[in-house]
């Protein structure tokens, strides 16, 4: 009996070294998902799981995408976009993009959406030279850079720095807590809060997506003696904060970051979000004519959504790459889409000031601007500023 | 023939269903056709053969693991089927602590996670071949597991449930917070190894780790089949079908219970490093209790106790939950087009696979099925059922010892 | 008036009951013996409907009863009292008991049959409030029989009432059963192992074999027949 | 000492909410045997039918509400007739899985329905909070805990006092014998099921102005919900809700430790659920029947 199965085993051991004697696989040629007709782009973005409402990014490109082909196409050529779902989970994130690149065969990666799931890709798709835009605002992926990858949200360094910039300016010398979601952009952040404030920031405290409220961090925070709360976070837990804090009568400010004051949060946190402060590189204003584009597009082309901060930074993003595939004309190859990309200068979309690239910056913002809730409505305060 | 071939079915159904992947792959589908599909058709290939050249059908377990060796040189879905064989590891570590030792286990997912930081830190951070990592992989979870299991011995039913679920819970959260080990919510990125010296010819990165993948799987299905098959099998299924009787004939319920752990955890430990190898990048709340509950699908849907019910539960969870696609209808309300979205068809899917294959799909094809009478059928054996039916035909006349014209005196009558 | 016309009962392929007809008259006390495996468990379980007969039928009543569902088949007067003292463990005596009145709307009536009940049964009026897992096994028999009738029903299938008791106990279990059968004026389908015992209170008998009747009588003319009694019955 | 007093009612006010989930799986668990893991997903898609009767519609609060309850009623009836009854007989494993599956697809459903923007659903109970011995306590917190209260209350007497909860009882401890005593099974399992839903929907409708109203809603506090069932015994409705409320405090006060902290608490909060379980493995409120075979 064990004489058979060793028997097995070997015959089985001998076939795989056998098989290893098998050419190396394609890969991706320069020339794949580009047809007379059609350009064949793909994402992969949680569509399903805790992290759905990520997808909303995806969604945003696909609009822009589908109201580019309405509107005519790109040179002749309509886009033909895919999105494969990895619930936000790295060891599918893998398969799924390789599946978008070695058997859909797409020309280019535009949103694969998070960070933790784009950290798992961006390096082999720039081994496979893959001109990939990533959606996670992590600065850590176009920094150093890859020639292959960009990055298509606004980066939170810079989110961060218009943050300690208004509390600096507008709350000096009062202590400062930290709220934040246990992830890889509030570690960034404390990264650069800690030298920005040093004793000033008394207490950090941190909650999980699967944490029902956020009692005992406002407690704790209330406790050390915080003055002003700097947030990072989604909006459901911005709006669990204030709501917690008010509920104890405790008329701390919040600062909190870009996307998280949202429809979603005013509507929920309703009188109580009034004094929340955001910042963000994006128009926010409703009568805003890019606004106002930009809402109709998604009303029309992804009518089962909201149109919210995630979506529009998504349309952003389309708008980057339908650019860049104009610009790299009728003859569209994968290096001529990476030097558009590298000369990408659009001044007006939904962004704040200018979107720019080069080969040495492969994230196209840089400009914030803090806003402030006034009776249920986002309003301006301070001035825009831009780069670092 | 098949005196020459007897006592070898199982090597007849490998080398058959090696040959049907090579057809199916190389002739039937010149185009590309999705790895699973291959491999499930082998698999079919495989148990059809081993059941007709009289082996166990358990024996063709290793039918789909030779030819996915050939799959690889299609290029077609070599990370896909990584993965998957990656759970497949893990999930028949779980089989033997929950199919085989009856504890529901769900945690499993922590201790891939656990393998997956041995290695990750091990190689990034202290320059280890990777290689090299992977059975201490195993060895550190396999010490978890152990601890564990000490503990679940105490707990039965929804409390052991309760208990796991509090690690998968509690696990991730400790792993973030020992930053200066774990790095933290910033994961730890893996630097995939390149093939060695005469390989690198051949092979790219991702072939490499799928067959290092390959290898292991192999090395797993050996090493619990030699366990299963042996002594320790025995105990195991006497323990499961009939623990009171079992305790009887001697065998130790809780030395078994605490091994079982430990060694399925070893399993996960394992395909922890393998995860680490081929996604390349680690991070502590990739490996939550959504992950873990996944092993659990994959053994019932597979088939539990048995090793190949890993393997196609595997094949099967892992393209419901990714390869689904939203059933769309041509009817518009308002507009928006009616459709069933990807992860309610998984779930429908999934709960009608275990409403129909209530013993998984593997059961489908055990022996008191009607799969099983048809290939008996086929093969023109015996078939006792029929026997007895037909043996009621003729019938012995019934005796009665009082006359027909009054049997049943009644005793009064109102 | 219950009559099993020539029912046919499969666990899958095997075929448990072949052909079987017995009759139970109103009032009549039928016994049915055989040996362990000879298929009389299954015949009552076909009769209350927890298991279905692949073909025949069962009268019951004027009516056919073999396609109804187990609560229909009790609502029809039919109850039985299960093998191996299937008593709701967890449950108190008195809980019990009330669930074998649970089809039952008169609550006074019901009240009334539980003290009745305990006559019969003094030991379960001693351990009405404790959990009916913690009984012996004889007092576990009483209570399923005592559960059973709480239905009043007019037929009582009984089986194997003496599995597992000691001499004793089942003197005293069949001597209760006896005056309460007279009492209540049941007809009753009794299953046993014990030939001897159950002859003595039955007035007719069927004998099966491998899933068959083989042999049926009335229990003189069964217990007049030695060669009978060695070959099917053991006494 | 003022502010611990803050973190004790705090841990009162969203432990009330575990224990009112938990009440649902305890009435689950006790009339047909089975953990319920879509209890809370079940509960959130009522809930979005409560919110769409009330705010889509624009039905009177109550009236939406009351229908709502009725719609859960009837959902939770439907799948057991459709998904759980076919695999009633089946090993515990597999209907563990079918309950996995509807989670999946609950929230799935609530995800394509409702999308997944957070919707404010307004609560019955009047805002703003009450300051007592220095901390400060929302209505909603006192009116979902006096609610939970209720709900406890409801499911004790249904298990103890009426007929059907008898049956309830006898299905679970004895399925063949309940059948011969004339009860349809099939019916008390739907009914089971139905009532469990319909206690999820109320906790759901009211617990969502204090959660805030979206697809995982109840992701979170279905794994305290279910510690708090386990705590409780699994079987008593007055273990569940006094097991929210441990839970609820307990991790509370664990976070307040310094060297713990939120990051760790629920880790922490979970050790200590272990830690209850070794002394009692039968729970605070389990009895442990011996029974004689």
């Amino acid at each position: 009996m064990p004489r058979k199965q060793a028997l097995i085993c070997l015959v089985a051991v001998t076939a795989v070294a056998l098989a290893g004697c098998s050419s190396k696989k394609a890969g991706s040629s320069s020339e794949d998902g580009v047809t007379s007709t059609t350009i064949h782009l793909g994402a992969v973005s949680p569509q399903s799981g805790a992290s759905a409402s990520f997808g909303d990014v995806t969604t945003g490109i696909k609009a822009y995408f589908d109201y580019t082909n309405a509107a005519g196409g790109i040179n002749g050529r309509k886009i033909d976009f895919t999105v494969l779902d990895d619930a936000y989970d790295p060891s599918k994130t893998v398969p799924q993009t390789e599946k978008l690149v070695t058997q859909d065969k797409v020309f280019a990666i535009t949103g694969n959406v998070g960070t933790k799931t784009s950290q798992a890709v961006y390096q082999r798709l720039n081994t496979e030279k893959v001109p990939s835009i990533m959606a996670s605002g992590d600065p850590t992926m176009v920094s150093p850079i890859l020639p292959y990858i960009f990055e298509g949200l606004a980066p939170l360094d810079a989110d961060i720095n218009e943050q300690i910039a208004y509390v600096k300016a507008t709350y000096p010398g009062k202590k400062v807590g930290f709220l934040a979601e246990n992830n890889d952009s509030a570690t960034n952040e404390l990264s650069l809060l800690t030298p920005a404030f040093g004793s000033l920031l008394v207490k950090q405290s941190t909650f999980l997506l699967t944490d029902p409220d956020l009692s005992s961090q406002i407690v704790a925070l209330k406790n050390a003696g915080a003055q002003v709360i700097i947030f990072n976070g989604v909006p459901k837990y911005l709006a669990l904060a204030v709501s917690e804090a008010r509920g104890q009568n405790w008329q701390v400010p919040f600062i909190s970051n870009n996307a998280s004051v949202d429809s979603s949060f005013l509507s929920t946190a309703g009188a109580q979000a009034d004094g929340v402060v955001t910042v963000t590189g994006f128009k926010t204003d409703p009568a805003d004519p890019e606004v106002v584009k930009a809402n109709d597009i998604l009303k029309q082309y992804a009518p089962s959504i909201t149109p919210g901060p995630l979506s529009q930074e998504g349309l952003a993003v389309g708008q980057i790459v339908v650019a860049a595939l104009k610009a790299a004309g009728k003859d569209l190859t994968r290096s001529s889409f990476l030097s558009a990309l590298n000369a990408t200068n659009i001044s007006s979309g939904v962004f704040i000031g200018q979107a720019t690239m080069s080969p040495t910056k492969h994230n196209p913002y840089g400009c914030e601007q803090a806003l402030q809730v006034k009776s249920g409505v986002l309003a301006p305060i301070g001035d825009v500023t831009c780069g670092s | 023939m098949r005196s020459v071939l007897h006592g070898h079915p199982r090597l007849v159904g490998l080398v058959i269903s090696a040959l049907v992947t090579w057809l199916l792959n190389e002739v039937l589908f010149p185009t590309p056709l999705n790895g699973y599909l291959v491999v499930l058709f082998a698999y079919v290939g495989g148990v059809v053969v081993a059941r007709l050249s009289r082996g166990d059908h358990r024996y063709a377990a290793l039918g789909p693991l030779v030819p996915l060796v050939f799959l690889a040189q299609n290029s077609i879905g070599v990370t896909e089927l990584t993965q998957i064989l990656i759970l497949a590891i893990a999930a028949l570590g779980l089989d033997l602590i929950t199919g085989w030792t009856g504890q529901l286990n769900l945690a499993q997912g922590i201790f891939i996670g656990l393998g997956a930081y041995v290695t990750a830190i091990l190689a990034s951070k202290h320059g280890w071949p990777i290689l090299l990592t992977l059975p201490l992989a195993g060895l550190v979870a396999a010490a978890a597991g152990l601890l564990l299991g000490v503990l679940a011995l105490r707990f039965d039913g929804v409390y052991l449930a309760v208990l796991t679920s509090a690690v998968a819970l509690a696990g991730p959260v400790l792993l973030l917070h020992y930053k200066s080990i774990t790095n933290g919510v910033n994961g730890i990125i893996v630097n995939q190894p390149q093939p060695p010296g005469a390989f690198a010819d051949w092979l790219d990165t991702d072939q490499w780790g799928y067959y290092v993948t390959v290898v292991m799987a192999i090395i797993a299905v050996c090493i619990s089949w030699n366990l299963l098959s042996g002594r320790i099998g025995r105990a195991l299924r006497a323990l499961r079908d009939s623990p009171i009787a079992a305790k009887g004939i001697g065998v130790d319920l809780t030395r078994y219970k605490v091994l079982a752990f430990a060694v399925g955890s070893f399993w996960a430990g394992l395909a922890g490093g393998l995860y680490a190898m081929t996604i390349g990048f680690v991070s502590a709340d990739s490996f939550g209790l959504f992950y873990s509950i996944q092993f659990l699908t994959i053994i019932v849907v597979g088939g539990l106790s048995t090793i190949s019910g890993a393997f196609v539960g595997a094949v099967v969870i892992y393209e419901l939950s990714t390869n689904v696609q939203t059933i769309g209808f041509a009817t518009t309300v308002n507009g928006v087009a009616l459709s069933i979205p990807q992860a309610a068809v998984y779930a429908i899917l999934l709960i009608l696979v275990v409403i129909f294959a209530p013993k998984g799909i593997i059961g489908i094809f055990s022996d008191k099925s009607d799969w099983s009478r048809l290939t008996q059928r086929l093969r023109g054996g015996h078939n006792r059922s029929t026997d007895v039916v037909q043996a009621q035909a003729d019938r012995p006349p019934i005796v009665r010892l009082d006359a027909p014209e009054d049997p049943h005196p009644a005793i009064t009558s109102y | 008036m219950l009559e099993l016309r020539d029912i046919v009962v499969r666990y899958g392929p095997v075929v448990a009951v072949d052909r079987v007809s017995i009759r139970v008259e109103e009032q009549q006390v039928v016994a049915l013996l055989g040996a362990n495996g000879a298929g009389k468990t299954t015949v009552l379980k076909a009769i209350s409907g927890l298991l279905p007969c692949a073909s025949g039928d069962i009268a019951w009543g004027g009516g056919v009863i073999s396609k109804l569902p187990p609560h229909r088949i009790v609502r029809a007067g039919i109850c039985q009292v299960p093998e191996g003292r299937e008593v709701f463990a967890g449950l108190s005596v008195y809980d019990n008991l009330r669930l074998g009145a649970y089809l039952r709307r008169n609550r006074h009536a019901v009240r009334s049959d539980i003290d009745r009940m305990y006559e019969y049964f003094p030991v379960l009026a001693e351990r009405r409030d404790q959990a009916a897992g913690t009984l012996s096994g004889g007092e576990q028999q009483m209570l399923v029989i005592a559960r059973a009738l709480m239905s009043s029903p007019a037929m009582l299938l009984l089986d194997e009432p003496s599995l597992g008791l000691a001499p004793l106990v089942v003197q005293q279990v069949f001597s209760i059963l006896r005056r309460i059968c007279d009492d209540m004026r049941l007809s009753v389908l009794l299953v046993e192992q014990d030939a001897e015992t159950a002859l003595s209170i039955a007035s007719y008998a069927y004998v099966l074999e491998a899933g068959r009747v083989v042999v049926e009588g009335s229990s003189v003319a069964m217990q007049g027949d030695e060669s009978l009694r060695r070959s099917y019955l053991g006494y | 000492m003022h502010l611990d007093l803050q973190l004790i009612t705090s841990g009162l006010a969203i432990g009330s909410v575990y224990g009112s989930i938990a009440l649902g799986l305890v009435l689950i668990y006790r009339s047909t045997g089975i953990l319920n893991f879509a209890q809370g997903e079940m509960a959130t898609f009522s809930t979005y039918i409560g919110w769409s009767f009330v705010v889509s519609v624009g039905m009177p609060y109550w009236v939406g509400f009351l229908l709502a309850v009725l719609a859960a009623f009837l959902l939770g009836a439907v799948v057991e007739r459709v998904a759980i009854r076919p695999v009633q007989n089946q090993p515990h494993l597999t209907v563990v899985i079918v309950t996995l599956g509807l989670f999946l697809l609950f929230n799935a459903l609530s995800l394509k329905f409702w999308h997944s923007d957070v919707r404010p659903f307004r609560s019955p109970f009047p805002s703003g909070s009450v300051h007592v011995l220095g901390t400060y306590i929302s209505w909603v917190s006192i009116g979902i805990f006096g609610v939970s209260l209720i709900s406890m209350a409801f499911v004790g007497i249904v298990f103890r006092f009426t007929k059907v909860g008898l049956a309830m009882r006898a299905v679970t401890s004895n399925p063949m014998a309940s059948a011969l005593m004339g009860i349809s099974n099939g019916r008390i399992l739907s009914l089971g099921w139905g009532l469990s839903a319909a206690v999820g929907a109320i906790a759901g409708m009211l617990a969502a102005n204090r959660l805030l109203l979206d697809p995982n809603m109840m992701q979170g506090v279905l794994l305290y919900a279910f510690a708090a069932a386990v705590i409780g015994g699994m079987t008593s409705p007055v273990g569940a809700v006094i097991g929210g409320l441990v839970m609820g405090v307990t991790n509370a006060l664990v976070s307040s430790v310094s060297w713990i902290g939120s990051d760790l608490s629920l880790a922490a909060t979970f050790i200590v659920l272990v830690l209850i379980l070794l002394v009692r493995p039968q729970g605070l409120f389990g009895r442990q029947i011996e029974v004689r075979v």
